[in-house]
């Protein structure tokens, strides 16, 4: 996992020089669900998943995996239009995650197991971050 | 005495024509106005009747030679047996067919060989009994007054059941006339007689669905009854030819120090009126009786033929009085009145409910008929007087509901006071009658407490008070569920007949009018009873000031409309805005939703407590049957060893 | 008959007086357990007080109906008892006050009143058996229900009904609505209840089911005394004194113990009525013959 | 005997920080006590006189504060604690709040603080007994809410999921403009 | 006809407002008898935005809107996110710093932890243990108050250090407050700990096995009362590298075992502290801070309540991209949902505390 | 496992003295640091806006035209901000909390008279000075960047 690819990262992000410090890994958006079964059968539990803006319709999504004191992240990057499939088949737990990421960010996430219907947080002003 | 033979045999003829006239929409005016003409004739029959009695004060003896009779009564006993048998093979039920010819080829026997006891009268009545008559008179009136309307919608609601509606009115009609039978008769061959015509009746009525369950259920209630038929047998037998007593009042004046066999007589009589008033381990059979149609279960399952048991008892309580038979009947009544008050606590069928009702308060009558000292008796015959208004109140209103909202789940019941105001009224009076401290049980409770405690049955006190706790549960709630008013629900249309209504509003204000009439009824009608019963004077057993704090509580519950009324109209006085009610800040409007985590409006729902893990039937029932087996069991052996 | 019926309407007089001074000297007592410097002991009446000046706004209109015949029951079991009258009947009463406060919060249709009836239903189904053996202990000492009785009496009836007493301590708990057994509802902020069958209840109606209250507090300290009153005019001394450690008793079991759960108390209070009524009982009646 | 001896305060947490609700919490133990001057902290708005609101109102809690108040009997008062509940605090410029408590419902005293002092909370609430005794004349004298200067949130009737939504959004709409 | 044609299930909502919740969470229950059948939460009562706000705040003030998640844990969080900032701009704080972080660090556990039991006591009906924790929990306030000048909001963190430094007058008091806590508090803790009733009330009720809890991805005490040993303060941050503990389990995994958790959490931050008082170095309390931080990082700290992540993505102005922060409580609610169900209503309460729920910190 | 365990500790409670601080009637000693709410010392006040613009809830609104420093304590989190980037440190926080009240108070700090008067004095100086400055570039070279930096410099060293 330490083979991650400083410049994929820095591909993706706007200012091009962000320094990371963490152990990011960053994959096509189609090829999460295949990672994510991966690294549940070695026994690691979901941490968080976070979403970013980066750019105008251009979000980052990162998903963290913890073991012990071990962490790890898988990086996605995804726009509206995307469909992101839901990993609550896996990690039953990210449904308030992946919630969240609906409601903030606008970003439509398939299957969740409970899906809140953009009504978790039920702000104001829809999709703030978006 | 022809009223007698009136109140025998007029129902038996109105059954037959009811029989005749089949059921085409044509017959229906003709057969209400049959079926209310007749109702009303027994009313007043029976009312006439009460009236000379109660003026005369008198004991009176009848018929004494009634040998064509006496073959009339065999016919009909080889009849039943042939008819059991004839359903039994039909459905393969043999044990059935078993314990009716084990029941009836005795008696045949004892008969035919000319063995049987000779006693004076056939027929005898005193106030005891015109008090039994004014209950299954009147309340049997009213409910098959009752069942013309309710078994229309039955069948309107029903219609997978084939219609054999005249079948049912005379059935109901055959049983009328079979219970006046019963209660007139003095002769035990007689009374046996009735009795089993009763359990056949209670059996082709609940089977009436003719489905599987109601099939079940039906053979189930005629084994046990068949099989305290049986014990009633073996008490005649016994009664015939140890004793030569041939008659029930011949019986009580026996004298059980002297004579010891009379209590196994006793015992076995007791053992088949507890079969037949579904004290413990039979109380499976009034539950099971529940499908049949309400009216049914009205008049079958509260307020007469179980009145039969209890009123065998009583008549036999001065026997009972301190003896070891006394002792299982207190114990299995006062077992019955606590474990059946729990079972109905978790139950929410309201039929159910009230059958659980019936077998928990049939319980508390028998208990004080075992106790049997003049205030326990009183207090039994007056728990039989209130119960049986009551309780058949409650099974008519709960049909209506039925009718007319498609359910008797008591949780269905919610908020009835809005949806249906005239039966929700109803019910609730029923329910007061039930329970509520000024209405007549409580008054009949007070004085069964006083015996029991004057009796020394430490057990039974217990059982008296924690069973009227949980009584008081199980009643609450469903109060509770009737009172809920909901925010902006309609009133449902009330589909209850007119005819039906004549048999609400006259029980209801039956209840009410015996509440505030207790003393009267007391003094008039139930001091005597006592009196014939112990052949003293029976001092009264409630006192001046008790009657006068009674009545005072009464006023009060009946000018509480009034001072409501009155506060209503001048809200501004206390009550000055509607709100909503409190549902944590997030009511949706109204009262009956909220905004649930979805975002969206939830249909609030409310359900009462059943602690079904606690004492559901499913977990209780099994070891409560065992405890009732064997205390029979073991008591039987203890008496009728002890005896021999 | 006219006396008796005069003596009875002292319950009136004294009732909301000592009902509230009672309830004042708990909160003010509790308070001094926590710490606190706690309100001072006519407390209660500000309440009242404070009640009546408010509107009452009701979620229906059977709610204000219900509520009065809560107070009226209370106050005539009172009035039962100190015209000297039949105790059972007084007990009876009562239930049927508790039955109307249900009724109230039933009637509400919302889900805490409703939750808290339920609850309040299985209080009384506790407490009932009980209080009916208090009125059978009393029978049995004095032999005849009737209170005037029973304070004629020679020896003042705890002498015979030890285990009634504390049986009746026990359900104690419950009617003043103290912890542990406040289940329904309580008089402490944090209860999953809210606030138990009054929840819907607001305003000058509350007030009503206040004074109702102060009438019931009253009422079973009046039932406590009466175990220790007999024709001796210095017993209603005890009485009074018997009162007060009662009353310190129950501040203090508020302030050292959790809530139960229902299932707990109902097998705690059914199993100690057995117990200790119930034992008493049978010793009665063993010796009565 | 006056009424303001007897307040009961019901406690709602708007969208705090947590901070201005423990101290809250804190003046009712006993180093602070409130009940000295016969407040009960009652968690039923039915039985409450004084409303104590913490945090500032969000979108979704705005209709639950406005329930509650309603459902409160007059006279009573509202008094905000902390700088949250005041005008939004440090989060006003955040997109899920409204602002202060007095965007939704009228409020009567205003505590400062970030956190509120449990002492300010005091002063807070012996400030609202009076309002309180003032509020109770004017209801006395007959005069309907407005002419007694509050506005009566009127959410009683016909308010759906749906219809909660529209309407906020449309005054979201006009607040933050 | 036995009793299938039964209803017998009642749907309540349970908060916002409710007198046992401090905070606003919703619930939707789902009840038999009392009994819980299931269970949905709602939250976003308290959602405010928060982490917005840092494309409005320069990095540096950003750090009085973040303590202000919550005013529980605030001291954390300022730290999580002070100490991302500072990973990002490669600062490495003075020793003095450390220290004094660590001793705040663990004196807002003890008073998150002293409200926590009073809160619980209240939940299971027991006022006057409520007041008794919470009449404490003013020491350590009035300590807190003493070296920072605020009881719950502390505004002691910047970027690069401290803002206010500690004498040694104060430290001496802190010193002695312990020793004085340690002895006050064993009343109350022992009646938690030891007394029947409130035994009877929290032994075996909501049990959750350490797969489970590993699974639903719980943290904190929550997760070491199922047993798991994982404290996130073994990472050695700030200055806990260098002080002597041993993270707490317990293996229940039900309330009382969390319970005995955060009571042993107690007496081993009064340790800590005062080990802390003992190694204090003395030097500067700030280091410069120069430009504008560049890149992301994800700190996590134990909180009270658990790990919280503090994620910073800045991209070298002032205005950082994006902070989150995940809070403990959020990890926490599925595995509260999995321990309510099949509860008693009467035990709701007493669940949504024993996780020690921060809605503010939840929904920021 | 015991029962009653907190009987004795309800016992000694009651009899010894309640810890409430019987606050009103006593008053409250505030700890030295505690943060209560801020207060200008306006005569030494340059409202240069420093505050103004690192408040974190937008307490503070500075007016140079007006001559004021206004406050609203109803939004102030007292979070010390401004008295740290005070360049002249003429802002202190008071350790005794804002008293509540029934309106969102402001209070407005405005320079005394003379102070008004020496401040007008001052900026019809620097004006002149600009306007000199600026007569003195235009006439050397009409470089606008060198205005403005100009005018910064001149307005950081007042
Ligand atoms: N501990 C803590 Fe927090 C954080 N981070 C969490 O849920 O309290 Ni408000
Ligand atoms: S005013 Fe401060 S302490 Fe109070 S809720 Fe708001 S941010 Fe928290
Ligand atoms: S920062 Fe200081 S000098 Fe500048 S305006 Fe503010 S108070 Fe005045
Ligand atoms: S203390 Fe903080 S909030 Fe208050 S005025 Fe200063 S910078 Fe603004």
């Amino acid at each position: 996992m330490t083979e991650n690819a400083g410049g994929e990262s820095k591909g993706n992000t706007p200012q091009g020089n962000v320094e990371n410090l963490m152990d990011i890994r960053d994959i096509p958006a189609e090829r999460l669900l295949d990672e994510v079964t991966k690294i549940h059968f070695d026994e690691w539990r979901l941490v968080q998943i976070c979403a970013t803006k980066i750019a105008e319709n251009r979000y980052e999504i990162l998903y963290t995996f913890g073991k012990g004191y071990d962490w790890k992240n898988l990086r996605i990057t995804v726009s509206h239009e995307d469909k992101v499939s839901s990993i609550t088949s896996i990690y039953e737990v990210a449904y308030l995650y992946e919630n969240e990421i609906h409601d903030l960010f606008g970003i439509e996430i398939d299957m969740m197991n409970y899906d809140f219907r953009g009504k978790l947080f039920r702000t104001g002003v829809p999709h703030p971050f978006a | 005495m022809q009223i007698i033979e009136f109140l025998i045999f007029f129902p038996f003829v109105i059954a037959a024509i009811l029989y005749l006239l089949g059921n085409s929409e044509r017959v229906y005016p003709v057969r209400k106005f049959i079926v209310k003409g007749a109702a009303f004739l027994i009313m007043a029959a029976v009312i006439y009747l009460a009236v000379r009695v109660l003026r005369g004060q008198m004991v009176r003896t009848y018929l004494e030679k009634a040998d064509t009779a006496n073959d009339f009564v065999m016919a009909g006993e080889l009849f039943l047996m042939c008819l059991v048998t004839f359903y039994s093979f039909r459905f393969r039920k043999i044990l059935a067919a078993l314990l009716s010819w084990i029941g009836t080829i005795p008696i045949l026997w004892l008969e035919l060989s000319g063995r049987a006891a000779e006693g004076t009268d056939h027929f005898k009545f005193d106030n005891l009994t015109v008090l039994m008559c004014l209950v299954v008179g009147i309340v049997g009136g009213f409910i098959t007054i009752y069942a013309i309307g309710y078994i229309k919608d039955y069948h309107l609601r029903h219609p997978k059941f084939p219609e054999r509606s005249n079948w049912f009115l005379a059935m109901l009609f055959v049983f009328l006339g079979a219970m006046f039978g019963l209660l007139f008769s003095d002769n035990l061959g007689w009374i046996y007689f009735f009795w089993e015509i009763t359990s056949v009746c209670s059996f082709l009525l609940i089977g009436y669905n003719r489905e599987k369950e109601s099939i079940e259920n039906s053979f189930k209630a005629l084994w046990m009854n068949l099989l305290g038929g049986d014990a009633f047998m073996a008490g005649i037998l016994y009664a015939s030819l140890a004793l030569h007593v041939g008659t029930l009042s011949d019986l009580q004046q026996v004298d059980n120090r002297a004579v010891p066999g009379v209590m196994i007589v006793v015992s076995l009589l007791a053992f088949a009126a507890l079969t037949k008033s579904a004290q413990l381990p039979f109380n499976g059979w009034l539950l099971g009786a529940m499908v049949a149609p309400t009216p049914t279960s009205a008049l079958l399952h509260s307020a007469t033929m179980v009145k039969a048991g209890v009123y065998l008892l009583i008549r036999l309580a001065p026997l009972m009085q301190g003896t070891l038979t006394g002792v299982m009947v207190t114990l299995i009544g006062g077992f019955t009145f606590f474990a059946a008050s729990l079972m109905a606590i978790a139950t929410s069928d309201g039929k159910r409910v009230l059958a659980h009702s019936t077998v928990s308060n049939l319980g508390l009558i028998v208990a004080c008929a075992g106790v049997g000292r003049p205030e326990s008796v009183w207090a039994g015959t007056m728990l039989i007087l209130f119960h049986a208004v009551s309780k058949s109140l409650m099974f008519m209103t709960v049909g209506a509901v039925e009718n007319a909202s498609g359910s008797r789940n008591i949780e269905d019941m919610h908020g009835l006071i809005v949806k249906l105001p005239r039966l929700a009224v109803v019910m609730i009076i029923g329910i007061c009658g039930m329970y509520l401290a000024p209405f007549g049980m409580l008054v009949a409770k007070w004085a069964a407490l006083k015996s029991y405690i004057d009796s020394g049955a430490v057990w039974l006190v217990l059982f008296l008070v924690f069973g009227t706790a949980s009584t008081s549960f199980y009643w609450g709630k469903w109060l509770g569920k009737i009172f809920a008013v909901i925010h902006k629900s309609q009133a449902l249309k009330d589909t209850t007949h007119n005819g039906e209504w004549q048999a609400l509003y006259p029980l209801a204000a039956m209840v009410i009018a015996m509440c505030f009439g207790f003393p009267l009824i007391s003094n008039y009608i139930v001091q005597p009873v006592l009196n014939q019963m112990f052949h003293t004077e029976v001092e009264p057993v409630i006192g001046g000031s008790d009657i006068a704090v009674m009545l005072l509580m009464l006023i009060l519950v009946a000018t509480l409309p009034v001072a409501g009324g009155i506060i209503s109209r001048n809200r501004r006085g206390i009550t000055d805005q509607n709100t909503r009610s409190y549902m944590s800040g997030i009511n949706a409007g109204d009262d009956r939703h909220f905004l649930n985590a979805y975002g969206d409006a939830q249909p609030l729902y409310m359900a009462n407590w059943y602690m079904i893990d606690l004492i559901g039937e499913l977990k209780i029932m099994k070891p409560c049957l065992a405890i009732a087996a064997g205390i029979l069991v073991i008591m039987l052996t203890i008496i009728i060893g002890g005896a021999i | 008959m006219l006396q008796s019926v005069l003596l009875g309407f002292i319950f009136f007089l004294l009732a909301p007086v000592c009902g509230a001074i009672i309830s004042g000297a708990d909160r003010f007592l509790g308070a001094r357990m926590q710490r606190r410097q706690g309100p001072t002991i006519v407390q209660p009446f500000y309440d009242l007080y404070k009640f009546f000046q408010k509107k009452a706004y009701i979620v229906n209109g059977l709610q204000d109906f219900l509520v009065i015949g809560h107070l009226m029951f209370v106050m005539l079991s009172g009035w039962i008892i100190y015209a000297g009258q039949d105790i059972l009947l007084a007990v009876f009463s009562l239930t049927l006050a508790e039955m109307f406060l249900c009724l109230a919060a039933f009637s509400a249709s919302a889900p805490y009143s409703n939750m808290s009836a339920q609850r309040e239903l299985l209080q009384m189904t506790c407490t009932e058996p009980m209080l009916l053996l208090m009125a059978i202990g009393f029978y049995l000492h004095a032999g005849s229900f009737l209170v005037s009785d029973m304070v004629l009496g020679k020896m003042p009836a705890i002498v015979s009904c030890p285990g009634m007493f504390a049986g009746f301590l026990i359900i104690l708990v419950i009617e003043l609505r103290k912890s542990p057994f406040d289940v329904s509802s309580s008089h402490h902020a944090h209860q999953e209840m809210v606030k138990g069958i009054t929840t819907d209840i607001s305003g000058k109606l509350m007030g009503w089911v206040e004074l109702a209250e102060w009438n019931e507090i009253f009422l079973m300290f009046t039932f406590v005394g009466l175990f220790f009153v007999c024709s001796n005019p210095w017993s209603i001394l005890w009485a009074i004194l018997a009162g007060a450690g009662a009353m310190f008793l129950m501040t203090l079991i508020d302030n050292t113990f959790p809530r139960v759960k229902w299932e707990r108390m109902l097998t705690i209070v059914w199993s100690s009525t057995f117990i200790f009524a119930g034992g008493n009982l049978l010793v009665l009646m063993l010796l009565k013959g | 005997m006056k009424m303001s001896q007897s307040p009961w305060m019901l406690h709602y947490d708007g969208s705090s920080c947590n901070g201005c609700d423990i101290e809250v919490l804190a003046s009712t133990t006993p180093v602070y006590d409130l009940e000295r001057f016969g407040i009960i902290n009652t968690g039923d708005p039915k039985h409450a006189d004084i409303f104590l609101i913490t945090g500032g109102i969000n979108y979704q809690n705005r209709s639950v504060v406005q329930q509650l108040y309603s459902q409160m009997p007059d006279p009573k008062v509202v008094v905000a604690v902390g700088i949250c509940a005041c005008d939004g605090g440090i989060f006003k410029d955040c997109y899920n709040i409204l602002g202060g408590v007095d965007k939704v419902i009228p409020v009567d005293v205003y505590v400062p603080g970030c956190a509120a002092r449990p002492e300010s909370i005091i002063d807070g609430v012996v400030r609202a007994l009076d309002l309180l005794e003032i509020k109770r004349d004017r209801m006395r004298r007959g005069l309907s809410p407005e002419e007694q200067g509050w506005a009566i949130a009127n959410i009683n009737e016909g308010r759906t999921g749906k219809a909660v939504r529209k309407r906020d959004e449309s005054v979201s709409g006009g607040n933050k403009a | 006809m036995a009793d299938n044609s039964i209803k017998k299930i009642s749907i309540v909502p349970f908060g916002p407002q409710h007198p046992v919740l401090p905070e606003p969470i919703h619930l939707d229950l789902v009840l038999q008898d009392e009994k819980v059948i299931d269970a949905l939460p709602s939250i976003g009562f308290v959602h405010r935005g928060l982490e917005k706000l840092v494309e409005k705040r320069d990095f540096q003030d950003f750090v009085l809107v973040a303590e202000r998640t919550c005013g529980i844990c605030s001291f954390g969080h300022g730290l999580g996110y002070v100490e991302a900032v500072e990973k990002i701009m490669h600062l490495e704080t003075t020793p003095r710093t450390k220290y004094l972080r660590t001793m705040w660090a663990e004196l807002g556990r003890m008073h998150n932890h002293l409200m926590w039991l009073g809160l619980l006591a209240d939940a299971f009906g027991f006022e006057s243990l409520f007041m008794e924790t919470w009449r404490l929990r003013e020491k350590v306030l009035d300590l807190l108050e003493l070296t920072t000048g605020g009881r719950v909001i502390f505004s002691v963190n910047k970027v690069g250090g401290l803002r206010k430094d500690v004498t040694k007058g104060m430290l001496d008091t802190i010193m002695a407050g312990m020793t004085v806590l340690t002895k006050e508090c064993r009343v109350a803790t022992d009646t938690f700990l030891g007394d029947r009733d409130v035994q009877s009330r929290m032994r075996g009720v909501g049990r959750l096995s350490p797969e489970r809890a590993e699974e639903l991805g719980c943290c904190g005490p929550f997760l070491r009362a199922s047993g798991v040993r994982r404290d996130l303060r073994l990472l050695g941050y700030e200055a806990y590298g260098e002080l002597q503990f041993e993270p707490i389990v317990s293996f229940d995994g039900d309330c009382y075992a969390r319970c005995e958790v955060r009571i042993k959490e107690l007496y081993q931050s009064m340790d800590l502290v005062r080990q802390c008082i003992e190694k204090m170095p003395d030097g500067p309390i700030e280091v410069p801070v120069k430009g504008n931080p560049n890149g992301e990082y994800m700190a996590r700290i134990e909180q009270p309540r658990g790990e919280a992540l503090y994620y910073v993505k800045a991209n070298g102005t002032k205005f950082l991209t994006r902070y989150r922060n995940r809070t403990p409580t959020y990890s926490n609610i599925p595995g509260l949902v999995e321990t309510i169900k099949g509860a008693e209503l009467a035990d709701v309460a007493m669940m949504i505390l024993t996780i020690d729920p921060c809605i503010s910190c939840t929904e920021r | 496992m015991s029962t009653l365990n907190y009987l004795g500790q309800s016992l000694k409670n009651l009899f010894s003295r309640p810890a409430t601080e019987n606050y009103p009637a006593k008053p409250h000693i505030y700890e030295e640091r505690y943060r209560g709410h801020i207060e200008n010392d306006i005569s030494r006040c340059i409202l240069c806006g420093n505050c103004m613009r690192h408040c974190p809830s937008s307490a503070i609104t500075v007016s140079k035209a007006e001559y004021t420093w206004r406050i609203r304590p109803f939004s102030c989190v007292q979070c010390n901000e401004c008295v740290e980037v005070c360049p002249v440190k003429c802002l202190s926080m008071v350790n005794a909390p804002t008293k509540p009240g029934t309106q969102k108070s402001i209070i407005v700090n405005r320079y005394s008279s003379e102070q008004i008067a020496v401040e007008q004095e001052r900026q019809k100086a620097i004006a002149e000075r600009i306007a000199k400055a600026k007569a003195a570039a235009a006439a050397k070279s009409p470089n606008p960047a060198d205005t403005a930096q100009a005018s910064k410099e001149n307005k950081s060293c007042v």
